[in-house]
C-alpha cells in the first residue's frame, strides 16, 4: 500500500503541476478557441490528480500531511496545499515555467505522449481505482496529444518566427526528456506489484509517435544532453526546480492561510 | 439598389416582425441604425464576457480546494465559450471577431465596468457568482426574447450557464459562512465591496440613459434599468438574509404599500468615472487584454499561413 | 494606542511593501551598483518598517495576529506575514508592480519624496519612537529621492528610447498620486493627537519638490485622472489593487507554511 | 619594444618578485601567460559571486521573517559588492566589466558550479552560508597573499564578509534545528543536497587539475584542490556534530593516523557534466544574468547619453 500510495502521488503531481501551469493561461491564449482548449486540458488532467491523490490517500493513510485538529480539509487537498515541494514526486518537465505558445505546446506534446502510453498500460493495472482513472484518463490524453501534436507541426510548418520559436522551444525542453524514462525505486516496485509501469518500458513505443511528429514537421531531434540532478536526485525523488517553489507558493496561499477553512 | 418605396415597405415588415415579438435573422431587411446598435450591444456583451474572466481568472492559481479550481476553471472558460458564442452573433451582421478585438484594446467599445472592480479574496469568487452574475442574469433572461434572432439563442444558452454559476457562487459563500470566523468576515467584507457595483450594472437610472427607449421600441431592450435594478434587490435580499450577511445600505427596507424594496442610490459619480476609465482596474484590464492579443498574434499568423500551405497543397494535388 | 497603532501600520506597511518590490530587482538590475543602490534602499525601508510594526504591536497588542499556542514567531512578523491584503494600510501606490527600471525609479521619486516630507515634520511627534525613526528615516529618504531624482532626469533626458520611458513610467504612476494627499480618518485622528502628519498638509511643500526634479527633465505634468476606488475606499482602507495579493501570497508563503517555526 | 635581454631582466624580476611573496602591481611588468591567468581567475571569481546572487536572491521575497529578509538582502547585496570590487582588479589588467559580462553570458567563461545547483527551500540560504561560503573561505584565504596585487587586497576584504556570510548561515541553521520537526528535516534534506557539490568547489582532484602546478608557481594558487578539500571537511565536521545534522557520506570517519578525516569522492562524472553546462540550473542562471543585462541595455546608454550631454555642455560653457 505505501508502494501504491507513492506511485499515485507521482502520477497525481505530474498531473496536478502541469495542470495548474496550463492554467495560467486562462484568459491569456493567442486566441479564444485555444484558451478553452487549454483550460480543458487543464480541467483533465486536475480531474486525473484528483483521483490518484484520492487513492494515494486511501492507500496510505500516512502520506497525508497532519493539520490542527478538527480541521475540515479533505485528503486530497492537505496533499496539493500541505506538502512542500520536496514532498512533490513530479517529473521536472511538468513544472518548468509555460515559456510562450511553441513552449507549451512542446511541453504538452512531450507529456501526453509519453504519460498516454502509460495509462494505455495501466489500464490493466491490478488496483481497480488506477486501471478505471487510466481507462478514463487515456481517452482525455489521445485528445491533449492530438491538440499538441497539430499545433506543433502547425508552428513548425507555419511562418520562419514560428518555425523558429518551435525549434527553440524543443531544444529548452529536450534535456528534461530523458527523465521520463528513467525507472524510479517505487516506479520499478509497483510494476513488479502489477500495479504500475516501468516507464523505461514505454520508451520504444513513445519514440515512434513523437517520431511521426517530427517526421510531419520535418524537425530533427535536438542534441542537448540530459539536465542533471542534484547527486542524481531528480524530480522523482523530490529534488525540483526552482520553479517548482514560486509556483507551489502562489497555488498554495490562501489554503495555508487558512488552515480550518471550509471552502 | 432599394427604392424609397421598397425601403419604406422593408422598413414596415421589420416594424410588424418586432411588433409581433418574431424574430429579425440575419439576411433579413433591417434598418441600420437597428444593425449599429445591436452589434455595439452584443459586442459589449461580448467583451465582458472575455474581461470578465481576468478578475476571476486571477485567482484559479490560488483556489483552495481542487475542487473549487475545477469549478473556477470551468467557469472561466464558459466565459470564453460565452465570448465566442457572441462574436460569432455579431459575424451574423457582418462584423468580425478582429475588428471587435481591436475596437476593445484601443477603447473603442466598452465592456461592463464591474469588472474594473478588483478581486481581491477568494470570497470575491463567491460574490461575484452570487452579486455579479445574478445582476447579469437579471438583465439578460429578457434578452433571451431579444428581437434579433442570434443574440437571442445565444442568451438561451449563456443564461442558463449564468444561472449555474451564479449557484455555484452562492454556494461558495455558503460554506465559507459554516467557516472560520475569517472566512466569514471575508464573506462580509466582499460583500461591502461589490454590493454598490453590482446595483450599478444596471445602468444608470432611466432619467439619465436617453437610448434605453429606442432600444425598447425596437425590441432589443425589455425593460428599463430601475425595473431590472428593483428586480434585483427584491430577488437578493432573502438570499442575503439566508447567507447571515449584511447588505451596506441603510436606507434599504422592505417597502408594504409598493410591495418591494426601498434602497439608496449607488454613487453615480464613481460611476461615470469608471465608465470613462479611471476606475480601479479598467487600464490593467485592457492592458492584459491587449498583450494576450499581441503576443498571440505569431501564433495567429502561423495558423493562418499553415492553413495556405495545406491548401495550396491540395490544390496541387487536384489540379 | 489603537490610533497610534493604526497609523504606524500605515506608514509602516508603506515601506514594507515597497522594500519588498524593491528588493525584486535584486540580481536584476541595468548595472551592479543600481542593484546595490537599490538593495540599500530596499533595506533601509525594511528597516522603516520594522521599526513602525513593532511599533503598533506595542502601542496595541489587538492588533497583532493570533497564532496557535507556543508560537515563537515575534509581533513585527506576526504583523508582516500573517495579515491578508485587506488587513494592509498601505498606499496603492507601493504596491502596484515594477514595471521597467523607469516605472521603478519614477515610483521611487514619488514615494520619497512625499514620505521625506512627512517624515520631516513627524521628526517632532509627540511618540518618541515615531520621532526617532522618523529623524533617522529622513536623512536615509534623503538619499532615496536624490538617487530617484538623478535618474529621473537622467533617463528623461538621456536617450530617446529612456525619455519615453520616463514619461510613460509617469503617466501610469500619475493616477496614484493623488491618494498619496487624501486624509485618512486615522490620519486625522493622529494629526490631532500630535504623533502623526495630515498628508494633506505637506502636498504644497512636496509639489514644490517634485517641480523642481520635474523642470531639470523637461517634463510636464500628465492630464491622468485619479485612481478610483471601490465605493471611495483606497489603499488605506485595505482595498488594494489585485497586485497586492499576489506579491503576499509569494512574501508569507514559507511563513505561512510554518507558523510554529523559528528562523 | 622590448629586446630578448629586457625580456629575461623583467621575467628574472618578476620571478624574484613572486618567490618573496611580494606583490606584482598593475604596472608591473608580468608575463602575458601570468596575466591571462590572473584575469581569468580573477574574472571566474567575480561571476561567481554575480552568479550567486540569483540562488539565494530567490529567497528574499520569501525570507520567512523580517530580520532574514533583512539578513538576505544584505548578503545578496554583499555579493554584488564583491562582484564590483573583483571586475575593478581585472580593469586594472585592461579588461572591462563589459567585455566579461559578455564573456559570462556568452558562455566563454565560468563561474563556479555549485551556483548550478537550485535552491529548494529556506534552509538552503542556511546551508550556502555554512557550507559553500565556508568552502569558498578555504578557497579564499590563501588568495588574501596570492601574488597579484588588486586582487589579494580585494580578497582580504572579501573574505572578512564571507565569515561573517558564512557565520550567519550556521546561526540560521542552529536556529532551525532549535525549531519544529518539519524545520529540522528541511536543515537535513538540504544538508544532504549541497554536501556533495561543496567538495566539488575545491575543484578535481590534484591528479586530474593539471593547471594548478603553474599556478602555484606563479602565487595565484597556494595550496592544491585536495589539501584545501581536506581542511574544509576538518573544519566542517565538528561543526556538523554541533548542529546535530548527519553528512551523507558512510566513508566519513576520523583517521587518527593521518589526523584528519578519510572521506568518500564526490560524482566526478556529475561534476564534469555540471561544469561542462548540463547542471540542474546553468542554463537557466545565464538567461537571467542575459535577461537583466539586456533589459538594463537602455538604461546604461541612457546614462552614457546623459553623460555626453552634460559634458558637452559644460565644454561650451567653459569655450
Amino acid at each position: 500500500p505505501a508502494v501504491l500510495a507513492a506511485y499515485c502521488l507521482m502520477l497525481g503531481d505530474d498531473a496536478l503541476v502541469l495542470s495548474q501551469r496550463i492554467s495560467e493561461w486562462c484568459s491569456r491564449a493567442p486566441d479564444l478557441e485555444e484558451d478553452i482548449a487549454l483550460a480543458n486540458i487543464a480541467l483533465d488532467l486536475l480531474g486525473q490528480a484528483r483521483l490518484l491523490l484520492a487513492r494515494a490517500a486511501a492507500a496510505d493513510p500516512a502520506a497525508v500531511p497532519a493539520l490542527p485538529e478538527g480541521s475540515p480539509v479533505p485528503d486530497e487537498d492537505r496533499l496539493a496545499f500541505f506538502r512542500d515541494d520536496t514532498a512533490f514526486r513530479n517529473v521536472r518537465l511538468a513544472e518548468v515555467p509555460n515559456g510562450d505558445f511553441a513552449e507549451t505546446i512542446t511541453r504538452l506534446l512531450l507529456f501526453s505522449t509519453w504519460r498516454l502510453a502509460l495509462f494505455e498500460r495501466l489500464a490493466g493495472s491490478r488496483d481497480a481505482v488506477v486501471a478505471a482513472v487510466a481507462a478514463k484518463g487515456a481517452k482525455e490524453l489521445a485528445y491533449h496529444r492530438d491538440f499538441a501534436a497539430r499545433w506543433f507541426v502547425t508552428l513548425a510548418q507555419g511562418t520562419d518566427e514560428s518555425r523558429r520559436r518551435a525549434l527553440d522551444a524543443l531544444g529548452a525542453l529536450w534535456p528534461l526528456w530523458p527523465e521520463l524514462f528513467e525507472t524510479h525505486g517505487v516506479e520499478r516496485a509497483a510494476a513488479e506489484a502489477g500495479v504500475g509501469v516501468d516507464p523505461a518500458s514505454v520508451a520504444a513505443e513513445v519514440d515512434v509517435v513523437l517520431e511521426q511528429v517530427l517526421a510531419a514537421s520535418a524537425v530533427e531531434r535536438p542534441e542537448a544532453r540530459p539536465l542533471a540532478g542534484a547527486h542524481g536526485w531528480k524530480g522523482r525523488d523530490g529534488v525540483h526546480t526552482e520553479a517548482l517553489g514560486g509556483m507551489l507558493a502562489e497555488m498554495q496561499s490562501v489554503a495555508r492561510a487558512h488552515p480550518r477553512g471550509q471552502w | 439598389m432599394t427604392s424609397a418605396v421598397d425601403e419604406a415597405r422593408l422598413q414596415a415588415q421589420f416594424e410588424a416582425t418586432v411588433a409581433h415579438k418574431d424574430r429579425i435573422e440575419p439576411r433579413d431587411w433591417m434598418p441600420e441604425a437597428y444593425r449599429k446598435t445591436v452589434v455595439r450591444q452584443v459586442a459589449q456583451h461580448a467583451h465582458s464576457e472575455i474581461i470578465g474572466m481576468q478578475p476571476e481568472g486571477d485567482w484559479i492559481g490560488r483556489a483552495p480546494s481542487l475542487r473549487r479550481k475545477a469549478i473556477l476553471l470551468a467557469k472561466v472558460q464558459d466565459e470564453a465559450g460565452h465570448g465566442l458564442y457572441l462574436y460569432s452573433a455579431t459575424e451574423t451582421l457582418g462584423v468580425s471577431r478582429d475588428e471587435l478585438t481591436e475596437r476593445l484594446i484601443t477603447g473603442a467599445q466598452k465592456y461592463s465596468s464591474i469588472f474594473n472592480y478588483p478581486t481581491l479574496s477568494y470570497a470575491d469568487v463567491g460574490t461575484i457568482g452570487w452579486l455579479v452574475d445574478g445582476a447579469a442574469i437579471c438583465n439578460q433572461v429578457p434578452l433571451c426574447r431579444t428581437s434579433y434572432g442570434p443574440y437571442g439563442r445565444a442568451m438561451i444558452r449563456i443564461c442558463k450557464e449564468e444561472s449555474f454559476h451564479q449557484r455555484q457562487g452562492y454556494e461558495l459563500l455558503m460554506t465559507m459562512m459554516r467557516g472560520t470566523d475569517e472566512q466569514r468576515a471575508m464573506v462580509q467584507e466582499s460583500v461591502d465591496r461589490f454590493w454598490w457595483p453590482s446595483l450599478m450594472m444596471f445602468g444608470p437610472p432611466d432619467d439619465a440613459s436617453p437610448n434605453t427607449a429606442q432600444s425598447m421600441a425596437w425590441g432589443i431592450k425589455t425593460h428599463t434599468n430601475d425595473e431590472l435594478r428593483q428586480r434585483f434587490v427584491d430577488m437578493t435580499v432573502p438570499q442575503a438574509v439566508a447567507l447571515w450577511v449584511t447588505l451596506p445600505d441603510p436606507e434599504l427596507r422592505w417597502n408594504e404599500e409598493r410591495g418591494a424594496h426601498d434602497f439608496g442610490q449607488p454613487d453615480w459619480d464613481e460611476f461615470w468615472s469608471v465608465v470613462k476609465g479611471d476606475g480601479p482596474c479598467n487600464a490593467q484590464r485592457i492592458a492584459h487584454r491587449k498583450k494576450a492579443w499581441d503576443d498571440g498574434a505569431w501564433v495567429r499568423e502561423a495558423a493562418m499561413a499553415f492553413a495556405d500551405k495545406q491548401s495550396s497543397q491540395s490544390e496541387e494535388a487536384t489540379a
